[in-house]
């Protein structure tokens, strides 16, 4: 395949094609004679003008989707959905569609070089001996455990092979973390199945089969944990069944993506969450008849509706609605976890699942299955086990810091003091594929290649049949760039030893093939009777997994013992308003590099290119302020500034802000654009150590100046601004 | 008038009032008017240089910066797809009507009043239509490609959409540029006869005046051809100039835009384009007749109180198909035409909005009523700028304004000016600028048409009274 | 030279009361707003972006939008459903009559309206004329890397089936007819015809939420025809006799 | 003023810069027939198609892409050192130098494209193929040629020529092959 094509040839191909593209209507003198150079060695299923397809994996984000990439003469031409990848079905997400635009990205570190914890990406570059050498001596020279490994989000071959050497040489395992993990508040949902189901897992919400389906503060059409299964799902809930359209309702103080797709959306006070789960299911229980399970017992129904804001004639109806339904299924997620009593949210949820009596039924809730070829369920870190960290580096207990995936800079809170903390470690080694923030506050830069460059596999985390996707090249990689699981090979090959003996692989594909091995024979999407016909097989599908669904029925017993003290969470600060970060639909943690994801719509506001600040049009009147002031967002923590989008569904004691811009590195599209709701955010976590983020309160501050912001929608036409009323 | 009380004062204050009844010799005519073009200060050139400054940097290097750049230097945007390139192209094609309109109409109906300056205001028509042209080409997104919109036979088997208002509109455009410049060039024969006369040998003036006069000597057959040509000229050219403007109009009436598709465009147009190129007409009679030499023998305060009262008239009508337009959209009751009604009255413009009825009929109607007023030169130049300044509202409103409400008020969004403020500006100064070369070269008065006027009129007694009487040319 | 307009495509738009060939069915009551649509649209058709400045004056490229509205007030506020717009390919379409020099013609062959770039001149008349205000122009050279460097770079995802338009042309969804094209010309090269859900458009394909289908609209067993048979089925601005070929499934 | 300028321009001076901004003019005017009429890129090598044709080779064993998608696609030198490796001249004569040094030093030839179409043509070449045409009815006799030469202008009018030739009577095919979107998209 692409290894054929030499990276020269390459090249040519891509600025022969480049000026073939680029003049267009008009008929410059450059565009006239191009030149064309053929492949060296024309693979033989290939030919001039025809598309070849791969299959991958997409690396947007954690969900393990699966790819089809269009490439013709050696470039990335475009992204399609892998049809048999039972995650995603053959769809993407706009983030997974944009993914060419990071491959081809103008910002990309193109070299390894010395950073030297430079402001700008440094020009020094090395070579990728050079690097390999100081990786090896890095590895080699430090304590074992002073060395630390800091990974991205997502449960792939790298974090295998990390792992596997941090435990061969003695080193702490590897840390993984992503600001879409720490949104997700995914510590809190495993904590909660270990504490109920006996088994730290991912608890999978059959959203498909449900009927009457309540949110609470859930995301699932936006990011939250598979958004493209989880919309597949909300789509075969809502008109899968021909009978009966399925039923929607989502408690959420501020009108999100996912809200506005419901059929009722329920402003409730922050913080009330669980209250009014709880209350639901003594609403529940009441109409069932019989005793009352403990877990409901506690609670009153008139005083937590009184709390949350909602009419107890609403709940009583939705209780009722809940009881006729045939597969009702509640789910938990979102800004409902991230707060100071999320577990009780998370916990009070299932309980009331339990109550429903959905464990294990379609349309209900299951415990999901371990993907293949993995052990145990490993959970990213949740923020206390980030700051704790910190606390580490902070110390002295960390010499060497290798960072890949991830940019704790911008994405941890700015209060939990990362980068300074960062700063307190003697190397720090990064192989960011982008100048991120992080990368550039790193002593070396090894970049590794883009998802689309790249071999390898990913787990699914939430997905009724376990899967592992598979990923591999589809194009022979664009700068002098190298996949870090070479460089790690590479190194401990040099420093020998125990680090050669941990990893006796030749390169990347000789230790994912080692992975491999244990599926061969087994049943499956596909059979393969040995290993070359596996990867063959792995790579032209694009994984491997089980025909049937695998899941796992929780226990509902112990959730429906327990006894909740119905409180409201405490929030931080002074402020009059609840603040309410979320990550963007669109940008999702890592998407402001890529212009055309800047220039998507959000879904809700219609904004572009930057960040904005929701808020109620009847409070920001009473404090004067109007569309595109903007405003300072004062928190305990610290301070941001954002223009004000006058957002009608909003709670009037709520402001909201989206997470994805506000970076100052990370390449020309994102650096310097918007803010970072992130820096508000303070040090408040809930029992299972997710961040707080939605506990805060803020105070808003005029600063009197404005930026208009970018809308796609008409304020004419859609609020009748400029328009005097009639 | 009749009340003096002597005759020979009431005739003296008829010729002064009256160029028709203060004849002058021939020979001396023709020496005011070659010196009316020969007397330049320095203020002119000034003037002038400062002109062909601003066409050179407004027009011609802001247009090279947008060809070059894309139209998004422009303001234009969704959905106001059409922005001021379209305001100044029908803007001009307006003020290029009154030209013709004074002339033909006015010579077909024998008004007398006309003689002076029929040739001034045919200039206007040449000119305007200049800039329309400037406009429309401007506004295309890839100028160079235009000659696409031309039928001619081609190896790729391609014409222009003949469906198309825009192709009707450039042919009608461009047949009403060549017969206006045939019907300004015609009654120039003469004076560039006269002029080539009257120019000393070796000088290029006498080249240029020989070859344009095309050996013109005056017998009397030239003469009979040249009236005869005139003649049909003025008649044929004025269903050209009606319909001009109606197919401009049809650019917005067979549109399918809310506030557009309106059946009274056709009429409104015309009428709204006599209405600016009256007021054009009555400006630059008043710069002319204050700035050149001698000018103030032939163009008097009864041409401008003539042309007052055509003004207001036209106001008049181009009230009625105003308020009729409007109550037809209005009584139609489109929920979109409602919301468009809505928005140019209510919206940010709105100011825009009554600022053209303002100057449009309030102020005509006004002045205007007043004999004493409208005879006042510096006084019927202001109101012939307001009105131009309310026309030119007018297409601003049918424009921009209203094509920022359409039926996808997602999309509805407000016009901000870009670069063809600019390019506005370059075309009036380009306009000026024409004319005043044109004022050094050619012959602004008529000689022979004013000389023809005053040798018909003459004053008779009958009685005690004191009577005009023309006789009949033909 | 006589000239037969009928072979020049001049009477596309005059008469065409056939249901068409290509069509498309949105159920709004799917649609998520997610955008899917809108960045698969971008990368298939190489459509560039506008950066943040043009793009809030109304100067944004997008051929398929999401759009949404509000009714009400806080706390009874609902938002619409979104709907996404693009180019409803209109059978008899208010667009192609009036450009001067054919560049939006229709095509009888696959009975969608195309627009030739390479005849466009800009008037930009079409785009007034479009009721669903879904064509977009380029009002600068986007995609040129003399003025924006980057392209050089992202210019290798460039589709090359798509022609990469320049400053002062007007363009718009197409129904993907590159797809069209090679899923015909795949279909004569094997001796059958095209099957219903062979290929599907850029953006039906993306969508997460399978709000989006795509097929032939005048074979009434194929996927897209049936759903347009739904009660819920509706065309958008219908009395002004456009012809839509894209229907919209209500909530509900 | 005006006169000044003419009486300035017969003056000696006065016609030297009429002269050279005649110069200025026509150059420019030069300039632009030159940008559309330059020739192509030199090719890599001379090949001689004639010699290659005349030993019986087909044109799609070189160009293979013609009957399968849009592109006919130019061979790669591994593809002429199929045959070349087995030749003893290739290693002596001088014509061949450019094959021998590319083959021993890993490049490749850079072939200039002769038979080109603008980017917003999107040309197929398989459905005409499949249509019965030959190579020759477009790119010429190329048994004639040595370097290959395009005997015509490749335009619209020719294109549509033959489309209508081709459709003949046949009404639908007729639409197809006029239909502007059949090539321009």
């Amino acid at each position: 395949m692409s290894k054929q094509i030499s990276r020269r040839d390459f090249l040519k191909l891509a600025t022969a094609g480049a000026a073939t593209t680029a003049v267009l209507t008009g008929c410059g003198p450059t565009s006239r004679f191009v030149s064309r150079e053929p492949y060296l060695k024309m693979p033989e299923y290939t030919y001039n003008g025809m598309s070849t397809y791969y299959a991958t994996t997409c690396r947007e984000c954690a969900a393990a989707c699966g790819l089809v990439v269009r490439t013709m003469q050696g470039r990335a031409i475009k992204v399609e959905g892998n049809a048999n990848n039972p995650v995603n079905l053959g769809k993407t997400c706009a983030r997974g569609q944009a993914t060419l635009q990071g491959l081809y990205n103008p910002d990309r570190v193109e070299n390894p070089v010395k950073q030297a914890r430079g402001a700008q990406l440094s020009q020094e570059t090395l070579d990728w001996n050079a690097a390999i050498q100081i990786v090896s001596d890095a590895l080699k020279n430090t304590k074992p455990s002073e060395i630390a490994f800091l990974m991205g989000m997502a449960p792939d071959h790298l974090f295998d092979l990390v792992s596997d050497l941090a435990k061969a040489i003695g080193a702490p395992a590897p840390i993984r973390f992503g600001a879409l993990g720490m949104f997700e508040a995914r510590a809190t949902l495993s904590k909660a199945a270990e504490d109920l189901f006996g088994k730290a897992s991912m608890p999978f919400f059959d959203l498909e089969n449900a009927d009457v389906v309540i949110s609470f503060g859930s995301n699932f059409l936006e990011t939250w944990l598979s958004p493209v299964a989880l919309t597949r799902g909300f789509a075969k809930m809502r008109r899968g069944n021909p009978e009966r359209r399925g039923y929607f309702v989502q408690f959420e103080a501020r009108m999100s993506q996912t809200a506005s797709k419901a059929d009722e959306w329920i402003p409730l006070r922050p913080g009330t969450e669980s209250l009014v789960a709880l209350a639901l299911g003594r609403l529940i229980a009441e109409a069932k008849g019989g005793s009352l399970p403990p877990a409901f017992a506690s609670v009153d129904p008139l005083t937590a509706a009184a709390d949350a804001g909602v009419q107890l004639e609403v709940l009583e109806r939705l209780a009722q609605a809940l009881v006729k339904a045939n597969r009702p299924l509640v789910i938990p997620g979102g800004a409902a976890l991230g707060q100071s009593n999320g577990l009780a949210v998370a916990e009070s949820v299932l309980a009331l699942n339990a109550l429903l009596g959905n464990f294990g039924l379609p349309g209900g809730v299951f415990i999901s299955p371990l993907a293949p070829a993995q052990d145990a369920y490993h959970r990213p870190a949740s923020a206390k086990e980030m700051t704790d960290f910190i606390a580490k580096m902070k110390n002295g207990g960390v010499k060497v810091l290798f960072v890949h995936g991830v940019n704790p800079v911008f994405e941890l809170p700015k209060h939990l003091g990362f980068a300074e903390a960062l700063a307190a470690v003697p190397q720090v080694i990064s192989f960011a594929t982008f100048p991120d923030e992080t990368a550039l506050a790193s002593d070396y830069i090894f970049p590794d290649h883009h998802g689309l460059e790249s071999w390898g596999y990913q787990r699914a985390v939430v997905s009724a049949k376990p899967v592992l996707s598979g990923a591999q090249p589809v194009v022979t990689p664009y700068f002098n760039t190298r996949a870090t699981a070479d460089v790690f090979l590479a190194a401990a090959a040099l420093a020998g030893g125990k680090f050669a003996e941990a990893l006796p692989f030749a390169d990347e594909v000789a230790f994912i093939q080692s992975k491999l091995t244990q599926l061969v024979g087994e049943e499956g999407f596909f059979t393969a009777p040995e290993i070359n016909s596996f990867t063959a097989y792995f790579q032209q599908y694009g994984g491997w997994w089980t025909s049937d669904p695998a899941l796992a029925t929780p226990s509902a017993a112990n959730a429906i013992a327990k006894r909740f003290t119905p409180a409201a969470a405490e929030f931080a600060g002074e402020g009059e308003f609840f603040f309410l970060p979320f990550v963007s639909p669109t940008l999702g943690e890592a998407g402001a590099n890529k212009p055309w994801l800047q220039e998507l719509a959000d879904p809700t506001t219609t904004v572009m290119w930057n960040t904005w600040v929701e808020m109620n049009p009847v409070t920001a009147h009473e404090l004067g302020i109007e569309n595109d002031d903007i405003v300072e967002i004062v928190s305990e923590a610290g301070s941001v500034e954002a223009p004000v989008y006058l957002y009608p569904a909003i709670r009037p004691d709520v402001i909201a802000m989206p997470f994805g811009q506000g970076h100052t590195a990370y390449g020309r599209f994102a650096s310097g654009r918007g803010a970072n709701p992130a820096d508000v955010l303070g040090s408040h976590f809930n029992e299972a150590g997710d961040l707080a983020f939605a506990g805060m309160k803020v105070a808003v501050k005029k600063t009197g100046k404005t930026k208009v912001l970018s809308r796609l929608e008409s304020r004419i036409g859609v609020y009748g601004e400029g328009l005097e009323k009639e | 008038m009749a009340d003096h009380k002597h005759h020979t004062s009431h005739e003296e204050h008829l010729r002064e009032q009256h160029l028709m009844l203060d004849p002058m010799p021939r020979g001396k005519m023709n020496e005011m008017v070659m010196e009316s073009m020969h007397t330049t200060s320095w203020k002119f050139w000034l003037v002038f240089g400062l002109l062909a400054a601003l066409v050179a940097y407004a027009l011609f290097y802001k247009w090279g910066v947008m060809i070059l750049e894309g139209l998004g230097v422009a303001g234009v945007n969704r959905p106001s797809y059409w922005g001021i390139f379209l305001v100044n192209t029908v803007f001009w094609i307006g003020i290029s009507h009154a030209g013709t309109f004074i002339s033909a109409i006015l010579r077909v109906f024998k008004a007398e009043f006309r003689r002076p300056f029929t040739r001034a205001a045919e200039l206007m028509t040449t000119f305007g239509l200049i800039q329309a042209g400037f406009s429309i080409f401007m506004h295309m997104g890839r100028v160079w490609l235009s000659y696409w919109l031309m039928p001619y036979p081609n190896q790729r088997q391609l014409w222009p959409n003949f469906h198309s208002p825009l192709s009707w509109d450039l042919l009608a455009i461009t047949t009403y540029l060549l017969s206006s410049t045939m019907y300004l060039f015609l009654p120039l024969i003469p004076d560039l006869a006269m002029a080539r006369d009257r120019t000393p040998d070796g000088t290029w003036q006498k080249v240029f005046y020989r070859i344009l006069a095309l050996g013109f000597r005056g017998t009397e057959g030239e003469w009979t051809h040249l009236r005869n040509a005139l003649n049909i000229f003025a008649f044929a050219i004025i269903p050209v100039m009606f319909s001009v403007h109606t197919i401009v109009s049809w650019d917005f009436a067979m549109a399918t835009r809310p506030g557009w598709n309106s059946t009274i465009f056709g009429p409104y147009f015309v009428v709204g384009a006599l209405h600016s190129g009256m007021g054009a007409v009555v400006m630059v009679l008043a710069v002319v007749r204050g700035t050149m030499k001698h000018m103030k023998y032939f163009i008097r305060p009864e041409h401008f109180e003539a042309i007052g009262k055509l003004m207001l008239i036209i106001s008049m009508a181009w009230g009625y198909f105003f308020f009729n337009d409007y109550i037809v959209q209005w009584y139609g009751g489109d929920k979109w035409t409602k919301e468009l009604l809505h928005w140019h009255e209510a919206g940010p413009m709105g100011w825009m909005w009554f600022g053209m009825l303002i100057c449009n009929v309030a102020i005509p109607w006004a002045i205007l009523w007043n004999k004493k007023w409208r005879s006042t030169p510096w006084l019927l130049f202001l109101v012939g700028m307001l009105i131009n300044v309310g026309m030119w509202f007018e297409r601003y409103i049918i424009v921009p304004i209203s094509l920022t409400i359409n039926r996808m008020p997602f999309t509805w969004r407000l016009y901000q000016p870009g670069i063809e403020v600019w390019l506005g500006i370059g075309t009036l100064a380009f306009f000026i600028l024409l004319y005043m070369a044109a004022s050094r070269l050619i012959p602004l008065i008529p000689v022979w048409e004013v000389q023809e006027g005053q040798m018909a009129h003459s004053l008779k007694k009958y009685g005690r009274e004191t009577v005009v009487a023309v006789s009949d040319l033909e | 030279m006589t000239v037969d307009l009928n072979k020049l495509h001049a009477v596309g738009a005059i008469a065409e009361e056939a249901e068409g060939k290509w069509g498309m069915v949105i159920d709004m009551d799917l649609c998520t707003g997610c955008q899917a649509c809108v960045a698969a649209c971008a990368m298939e058709n190489n459509i560039p972006y506008v950066e943040e400045v043009d793009a809030g004056y109304g100067r944004s490229m997008h051929w398929i939008r999401t759009e949404r509205f509000w009714e009400g007030e806080y706390p009874e506020v609902k938002m619409s459903a979104y709907q996404p717009m693009l180019c409803q390919q209109c059978g008899k379409a208010p667009c192609e009559p009036v450009c001067p020099a054919f560049a939006t013609v229709h095509s009888q062959a696959e009975q969608i309206n195309l627009q030739v770039y390479n005849r466009c001149v800009g008037t930009r008349y079409c785009a007034n004329n479009c009721p669903y205000q879904v064509r977009s122009f380029n009002w600068r050279d986007y995609q040129d890397s003399r003025v924006r460097p980057e392209i050089t770079i992202l210019a290798n995802q460039f589709n090359p089936d798509v022609t990469v338009r320049r400053r002062g042309v007007m363009e718009k969804c197409t129904f993907c007819i590159q797809r069209i094209h090679k899923a015909q010309d795949k279909a004569k090269s094997e001796g059958r015809e095209v099957e219903d859900g062979e290929f599907t458009t850029a953006c039906a394909q993306a969508c997460p939420a399978n709000a989006i289908t795509f097929g032939r609209i005048d074979h009434p067993e194929s996927l897209v025809a049936q759903l347009a048979r739904s009660p819920r089925a509706e065309h958008h601005l219908e009395e002004l006799g456009t012809l839509p070929r894209v229907t919209y499934l209500k909530e509900g | 003023m005006i006169k000044r300028f003419f009486v300035w321009a017969i003056s000696p001076m006065g016609r030297i810069a009429v002269v050279i901004a005649g110069m200025f003019v026509f150059s420019l005017a030069a300039f632009g027939i030159y940008q559309t009429q330059q020739n192509p890129n030199p090719q890599p090598i001379q090949f001689p198609h004639n010699l290659h044709v005349g030993l019986g080779i087909q044109c799609l064993y070189c160009h293979p892409g013609a009957s399968k998608g849009p592109s006919a696609g130019l061979p790669t030198i591994s593809k002429c050192w199929g045959c070349h490796q087995q030749i003893a001249k290739t290693q002596t004569s001088p014509k061949l130098k450019p094959m021998l040094d590319a083959m021993n030093n890993g490049t490749n030839f850079v072939w200039a494209p002769v038979a080109k179409v603008p980017e917003f043509v999107h040309f197929n070449h398989r459905p005409h193929i499949a249509a019965g045409l030959n190579c020759e009815n477009c790119h010429g006799d190329m048994t004639k040629v040595t370097i290959a030469e395009n005997p015509q202008v490749m335009n619209m009018g020719w294109c549509l020529n033959c489309h209508r030739e081709r459709a003949g009577d046949d009404e639908a095919k007729l639409i197809k092959l006029t239909d502007c979107g059949t090539c321009h998209y």
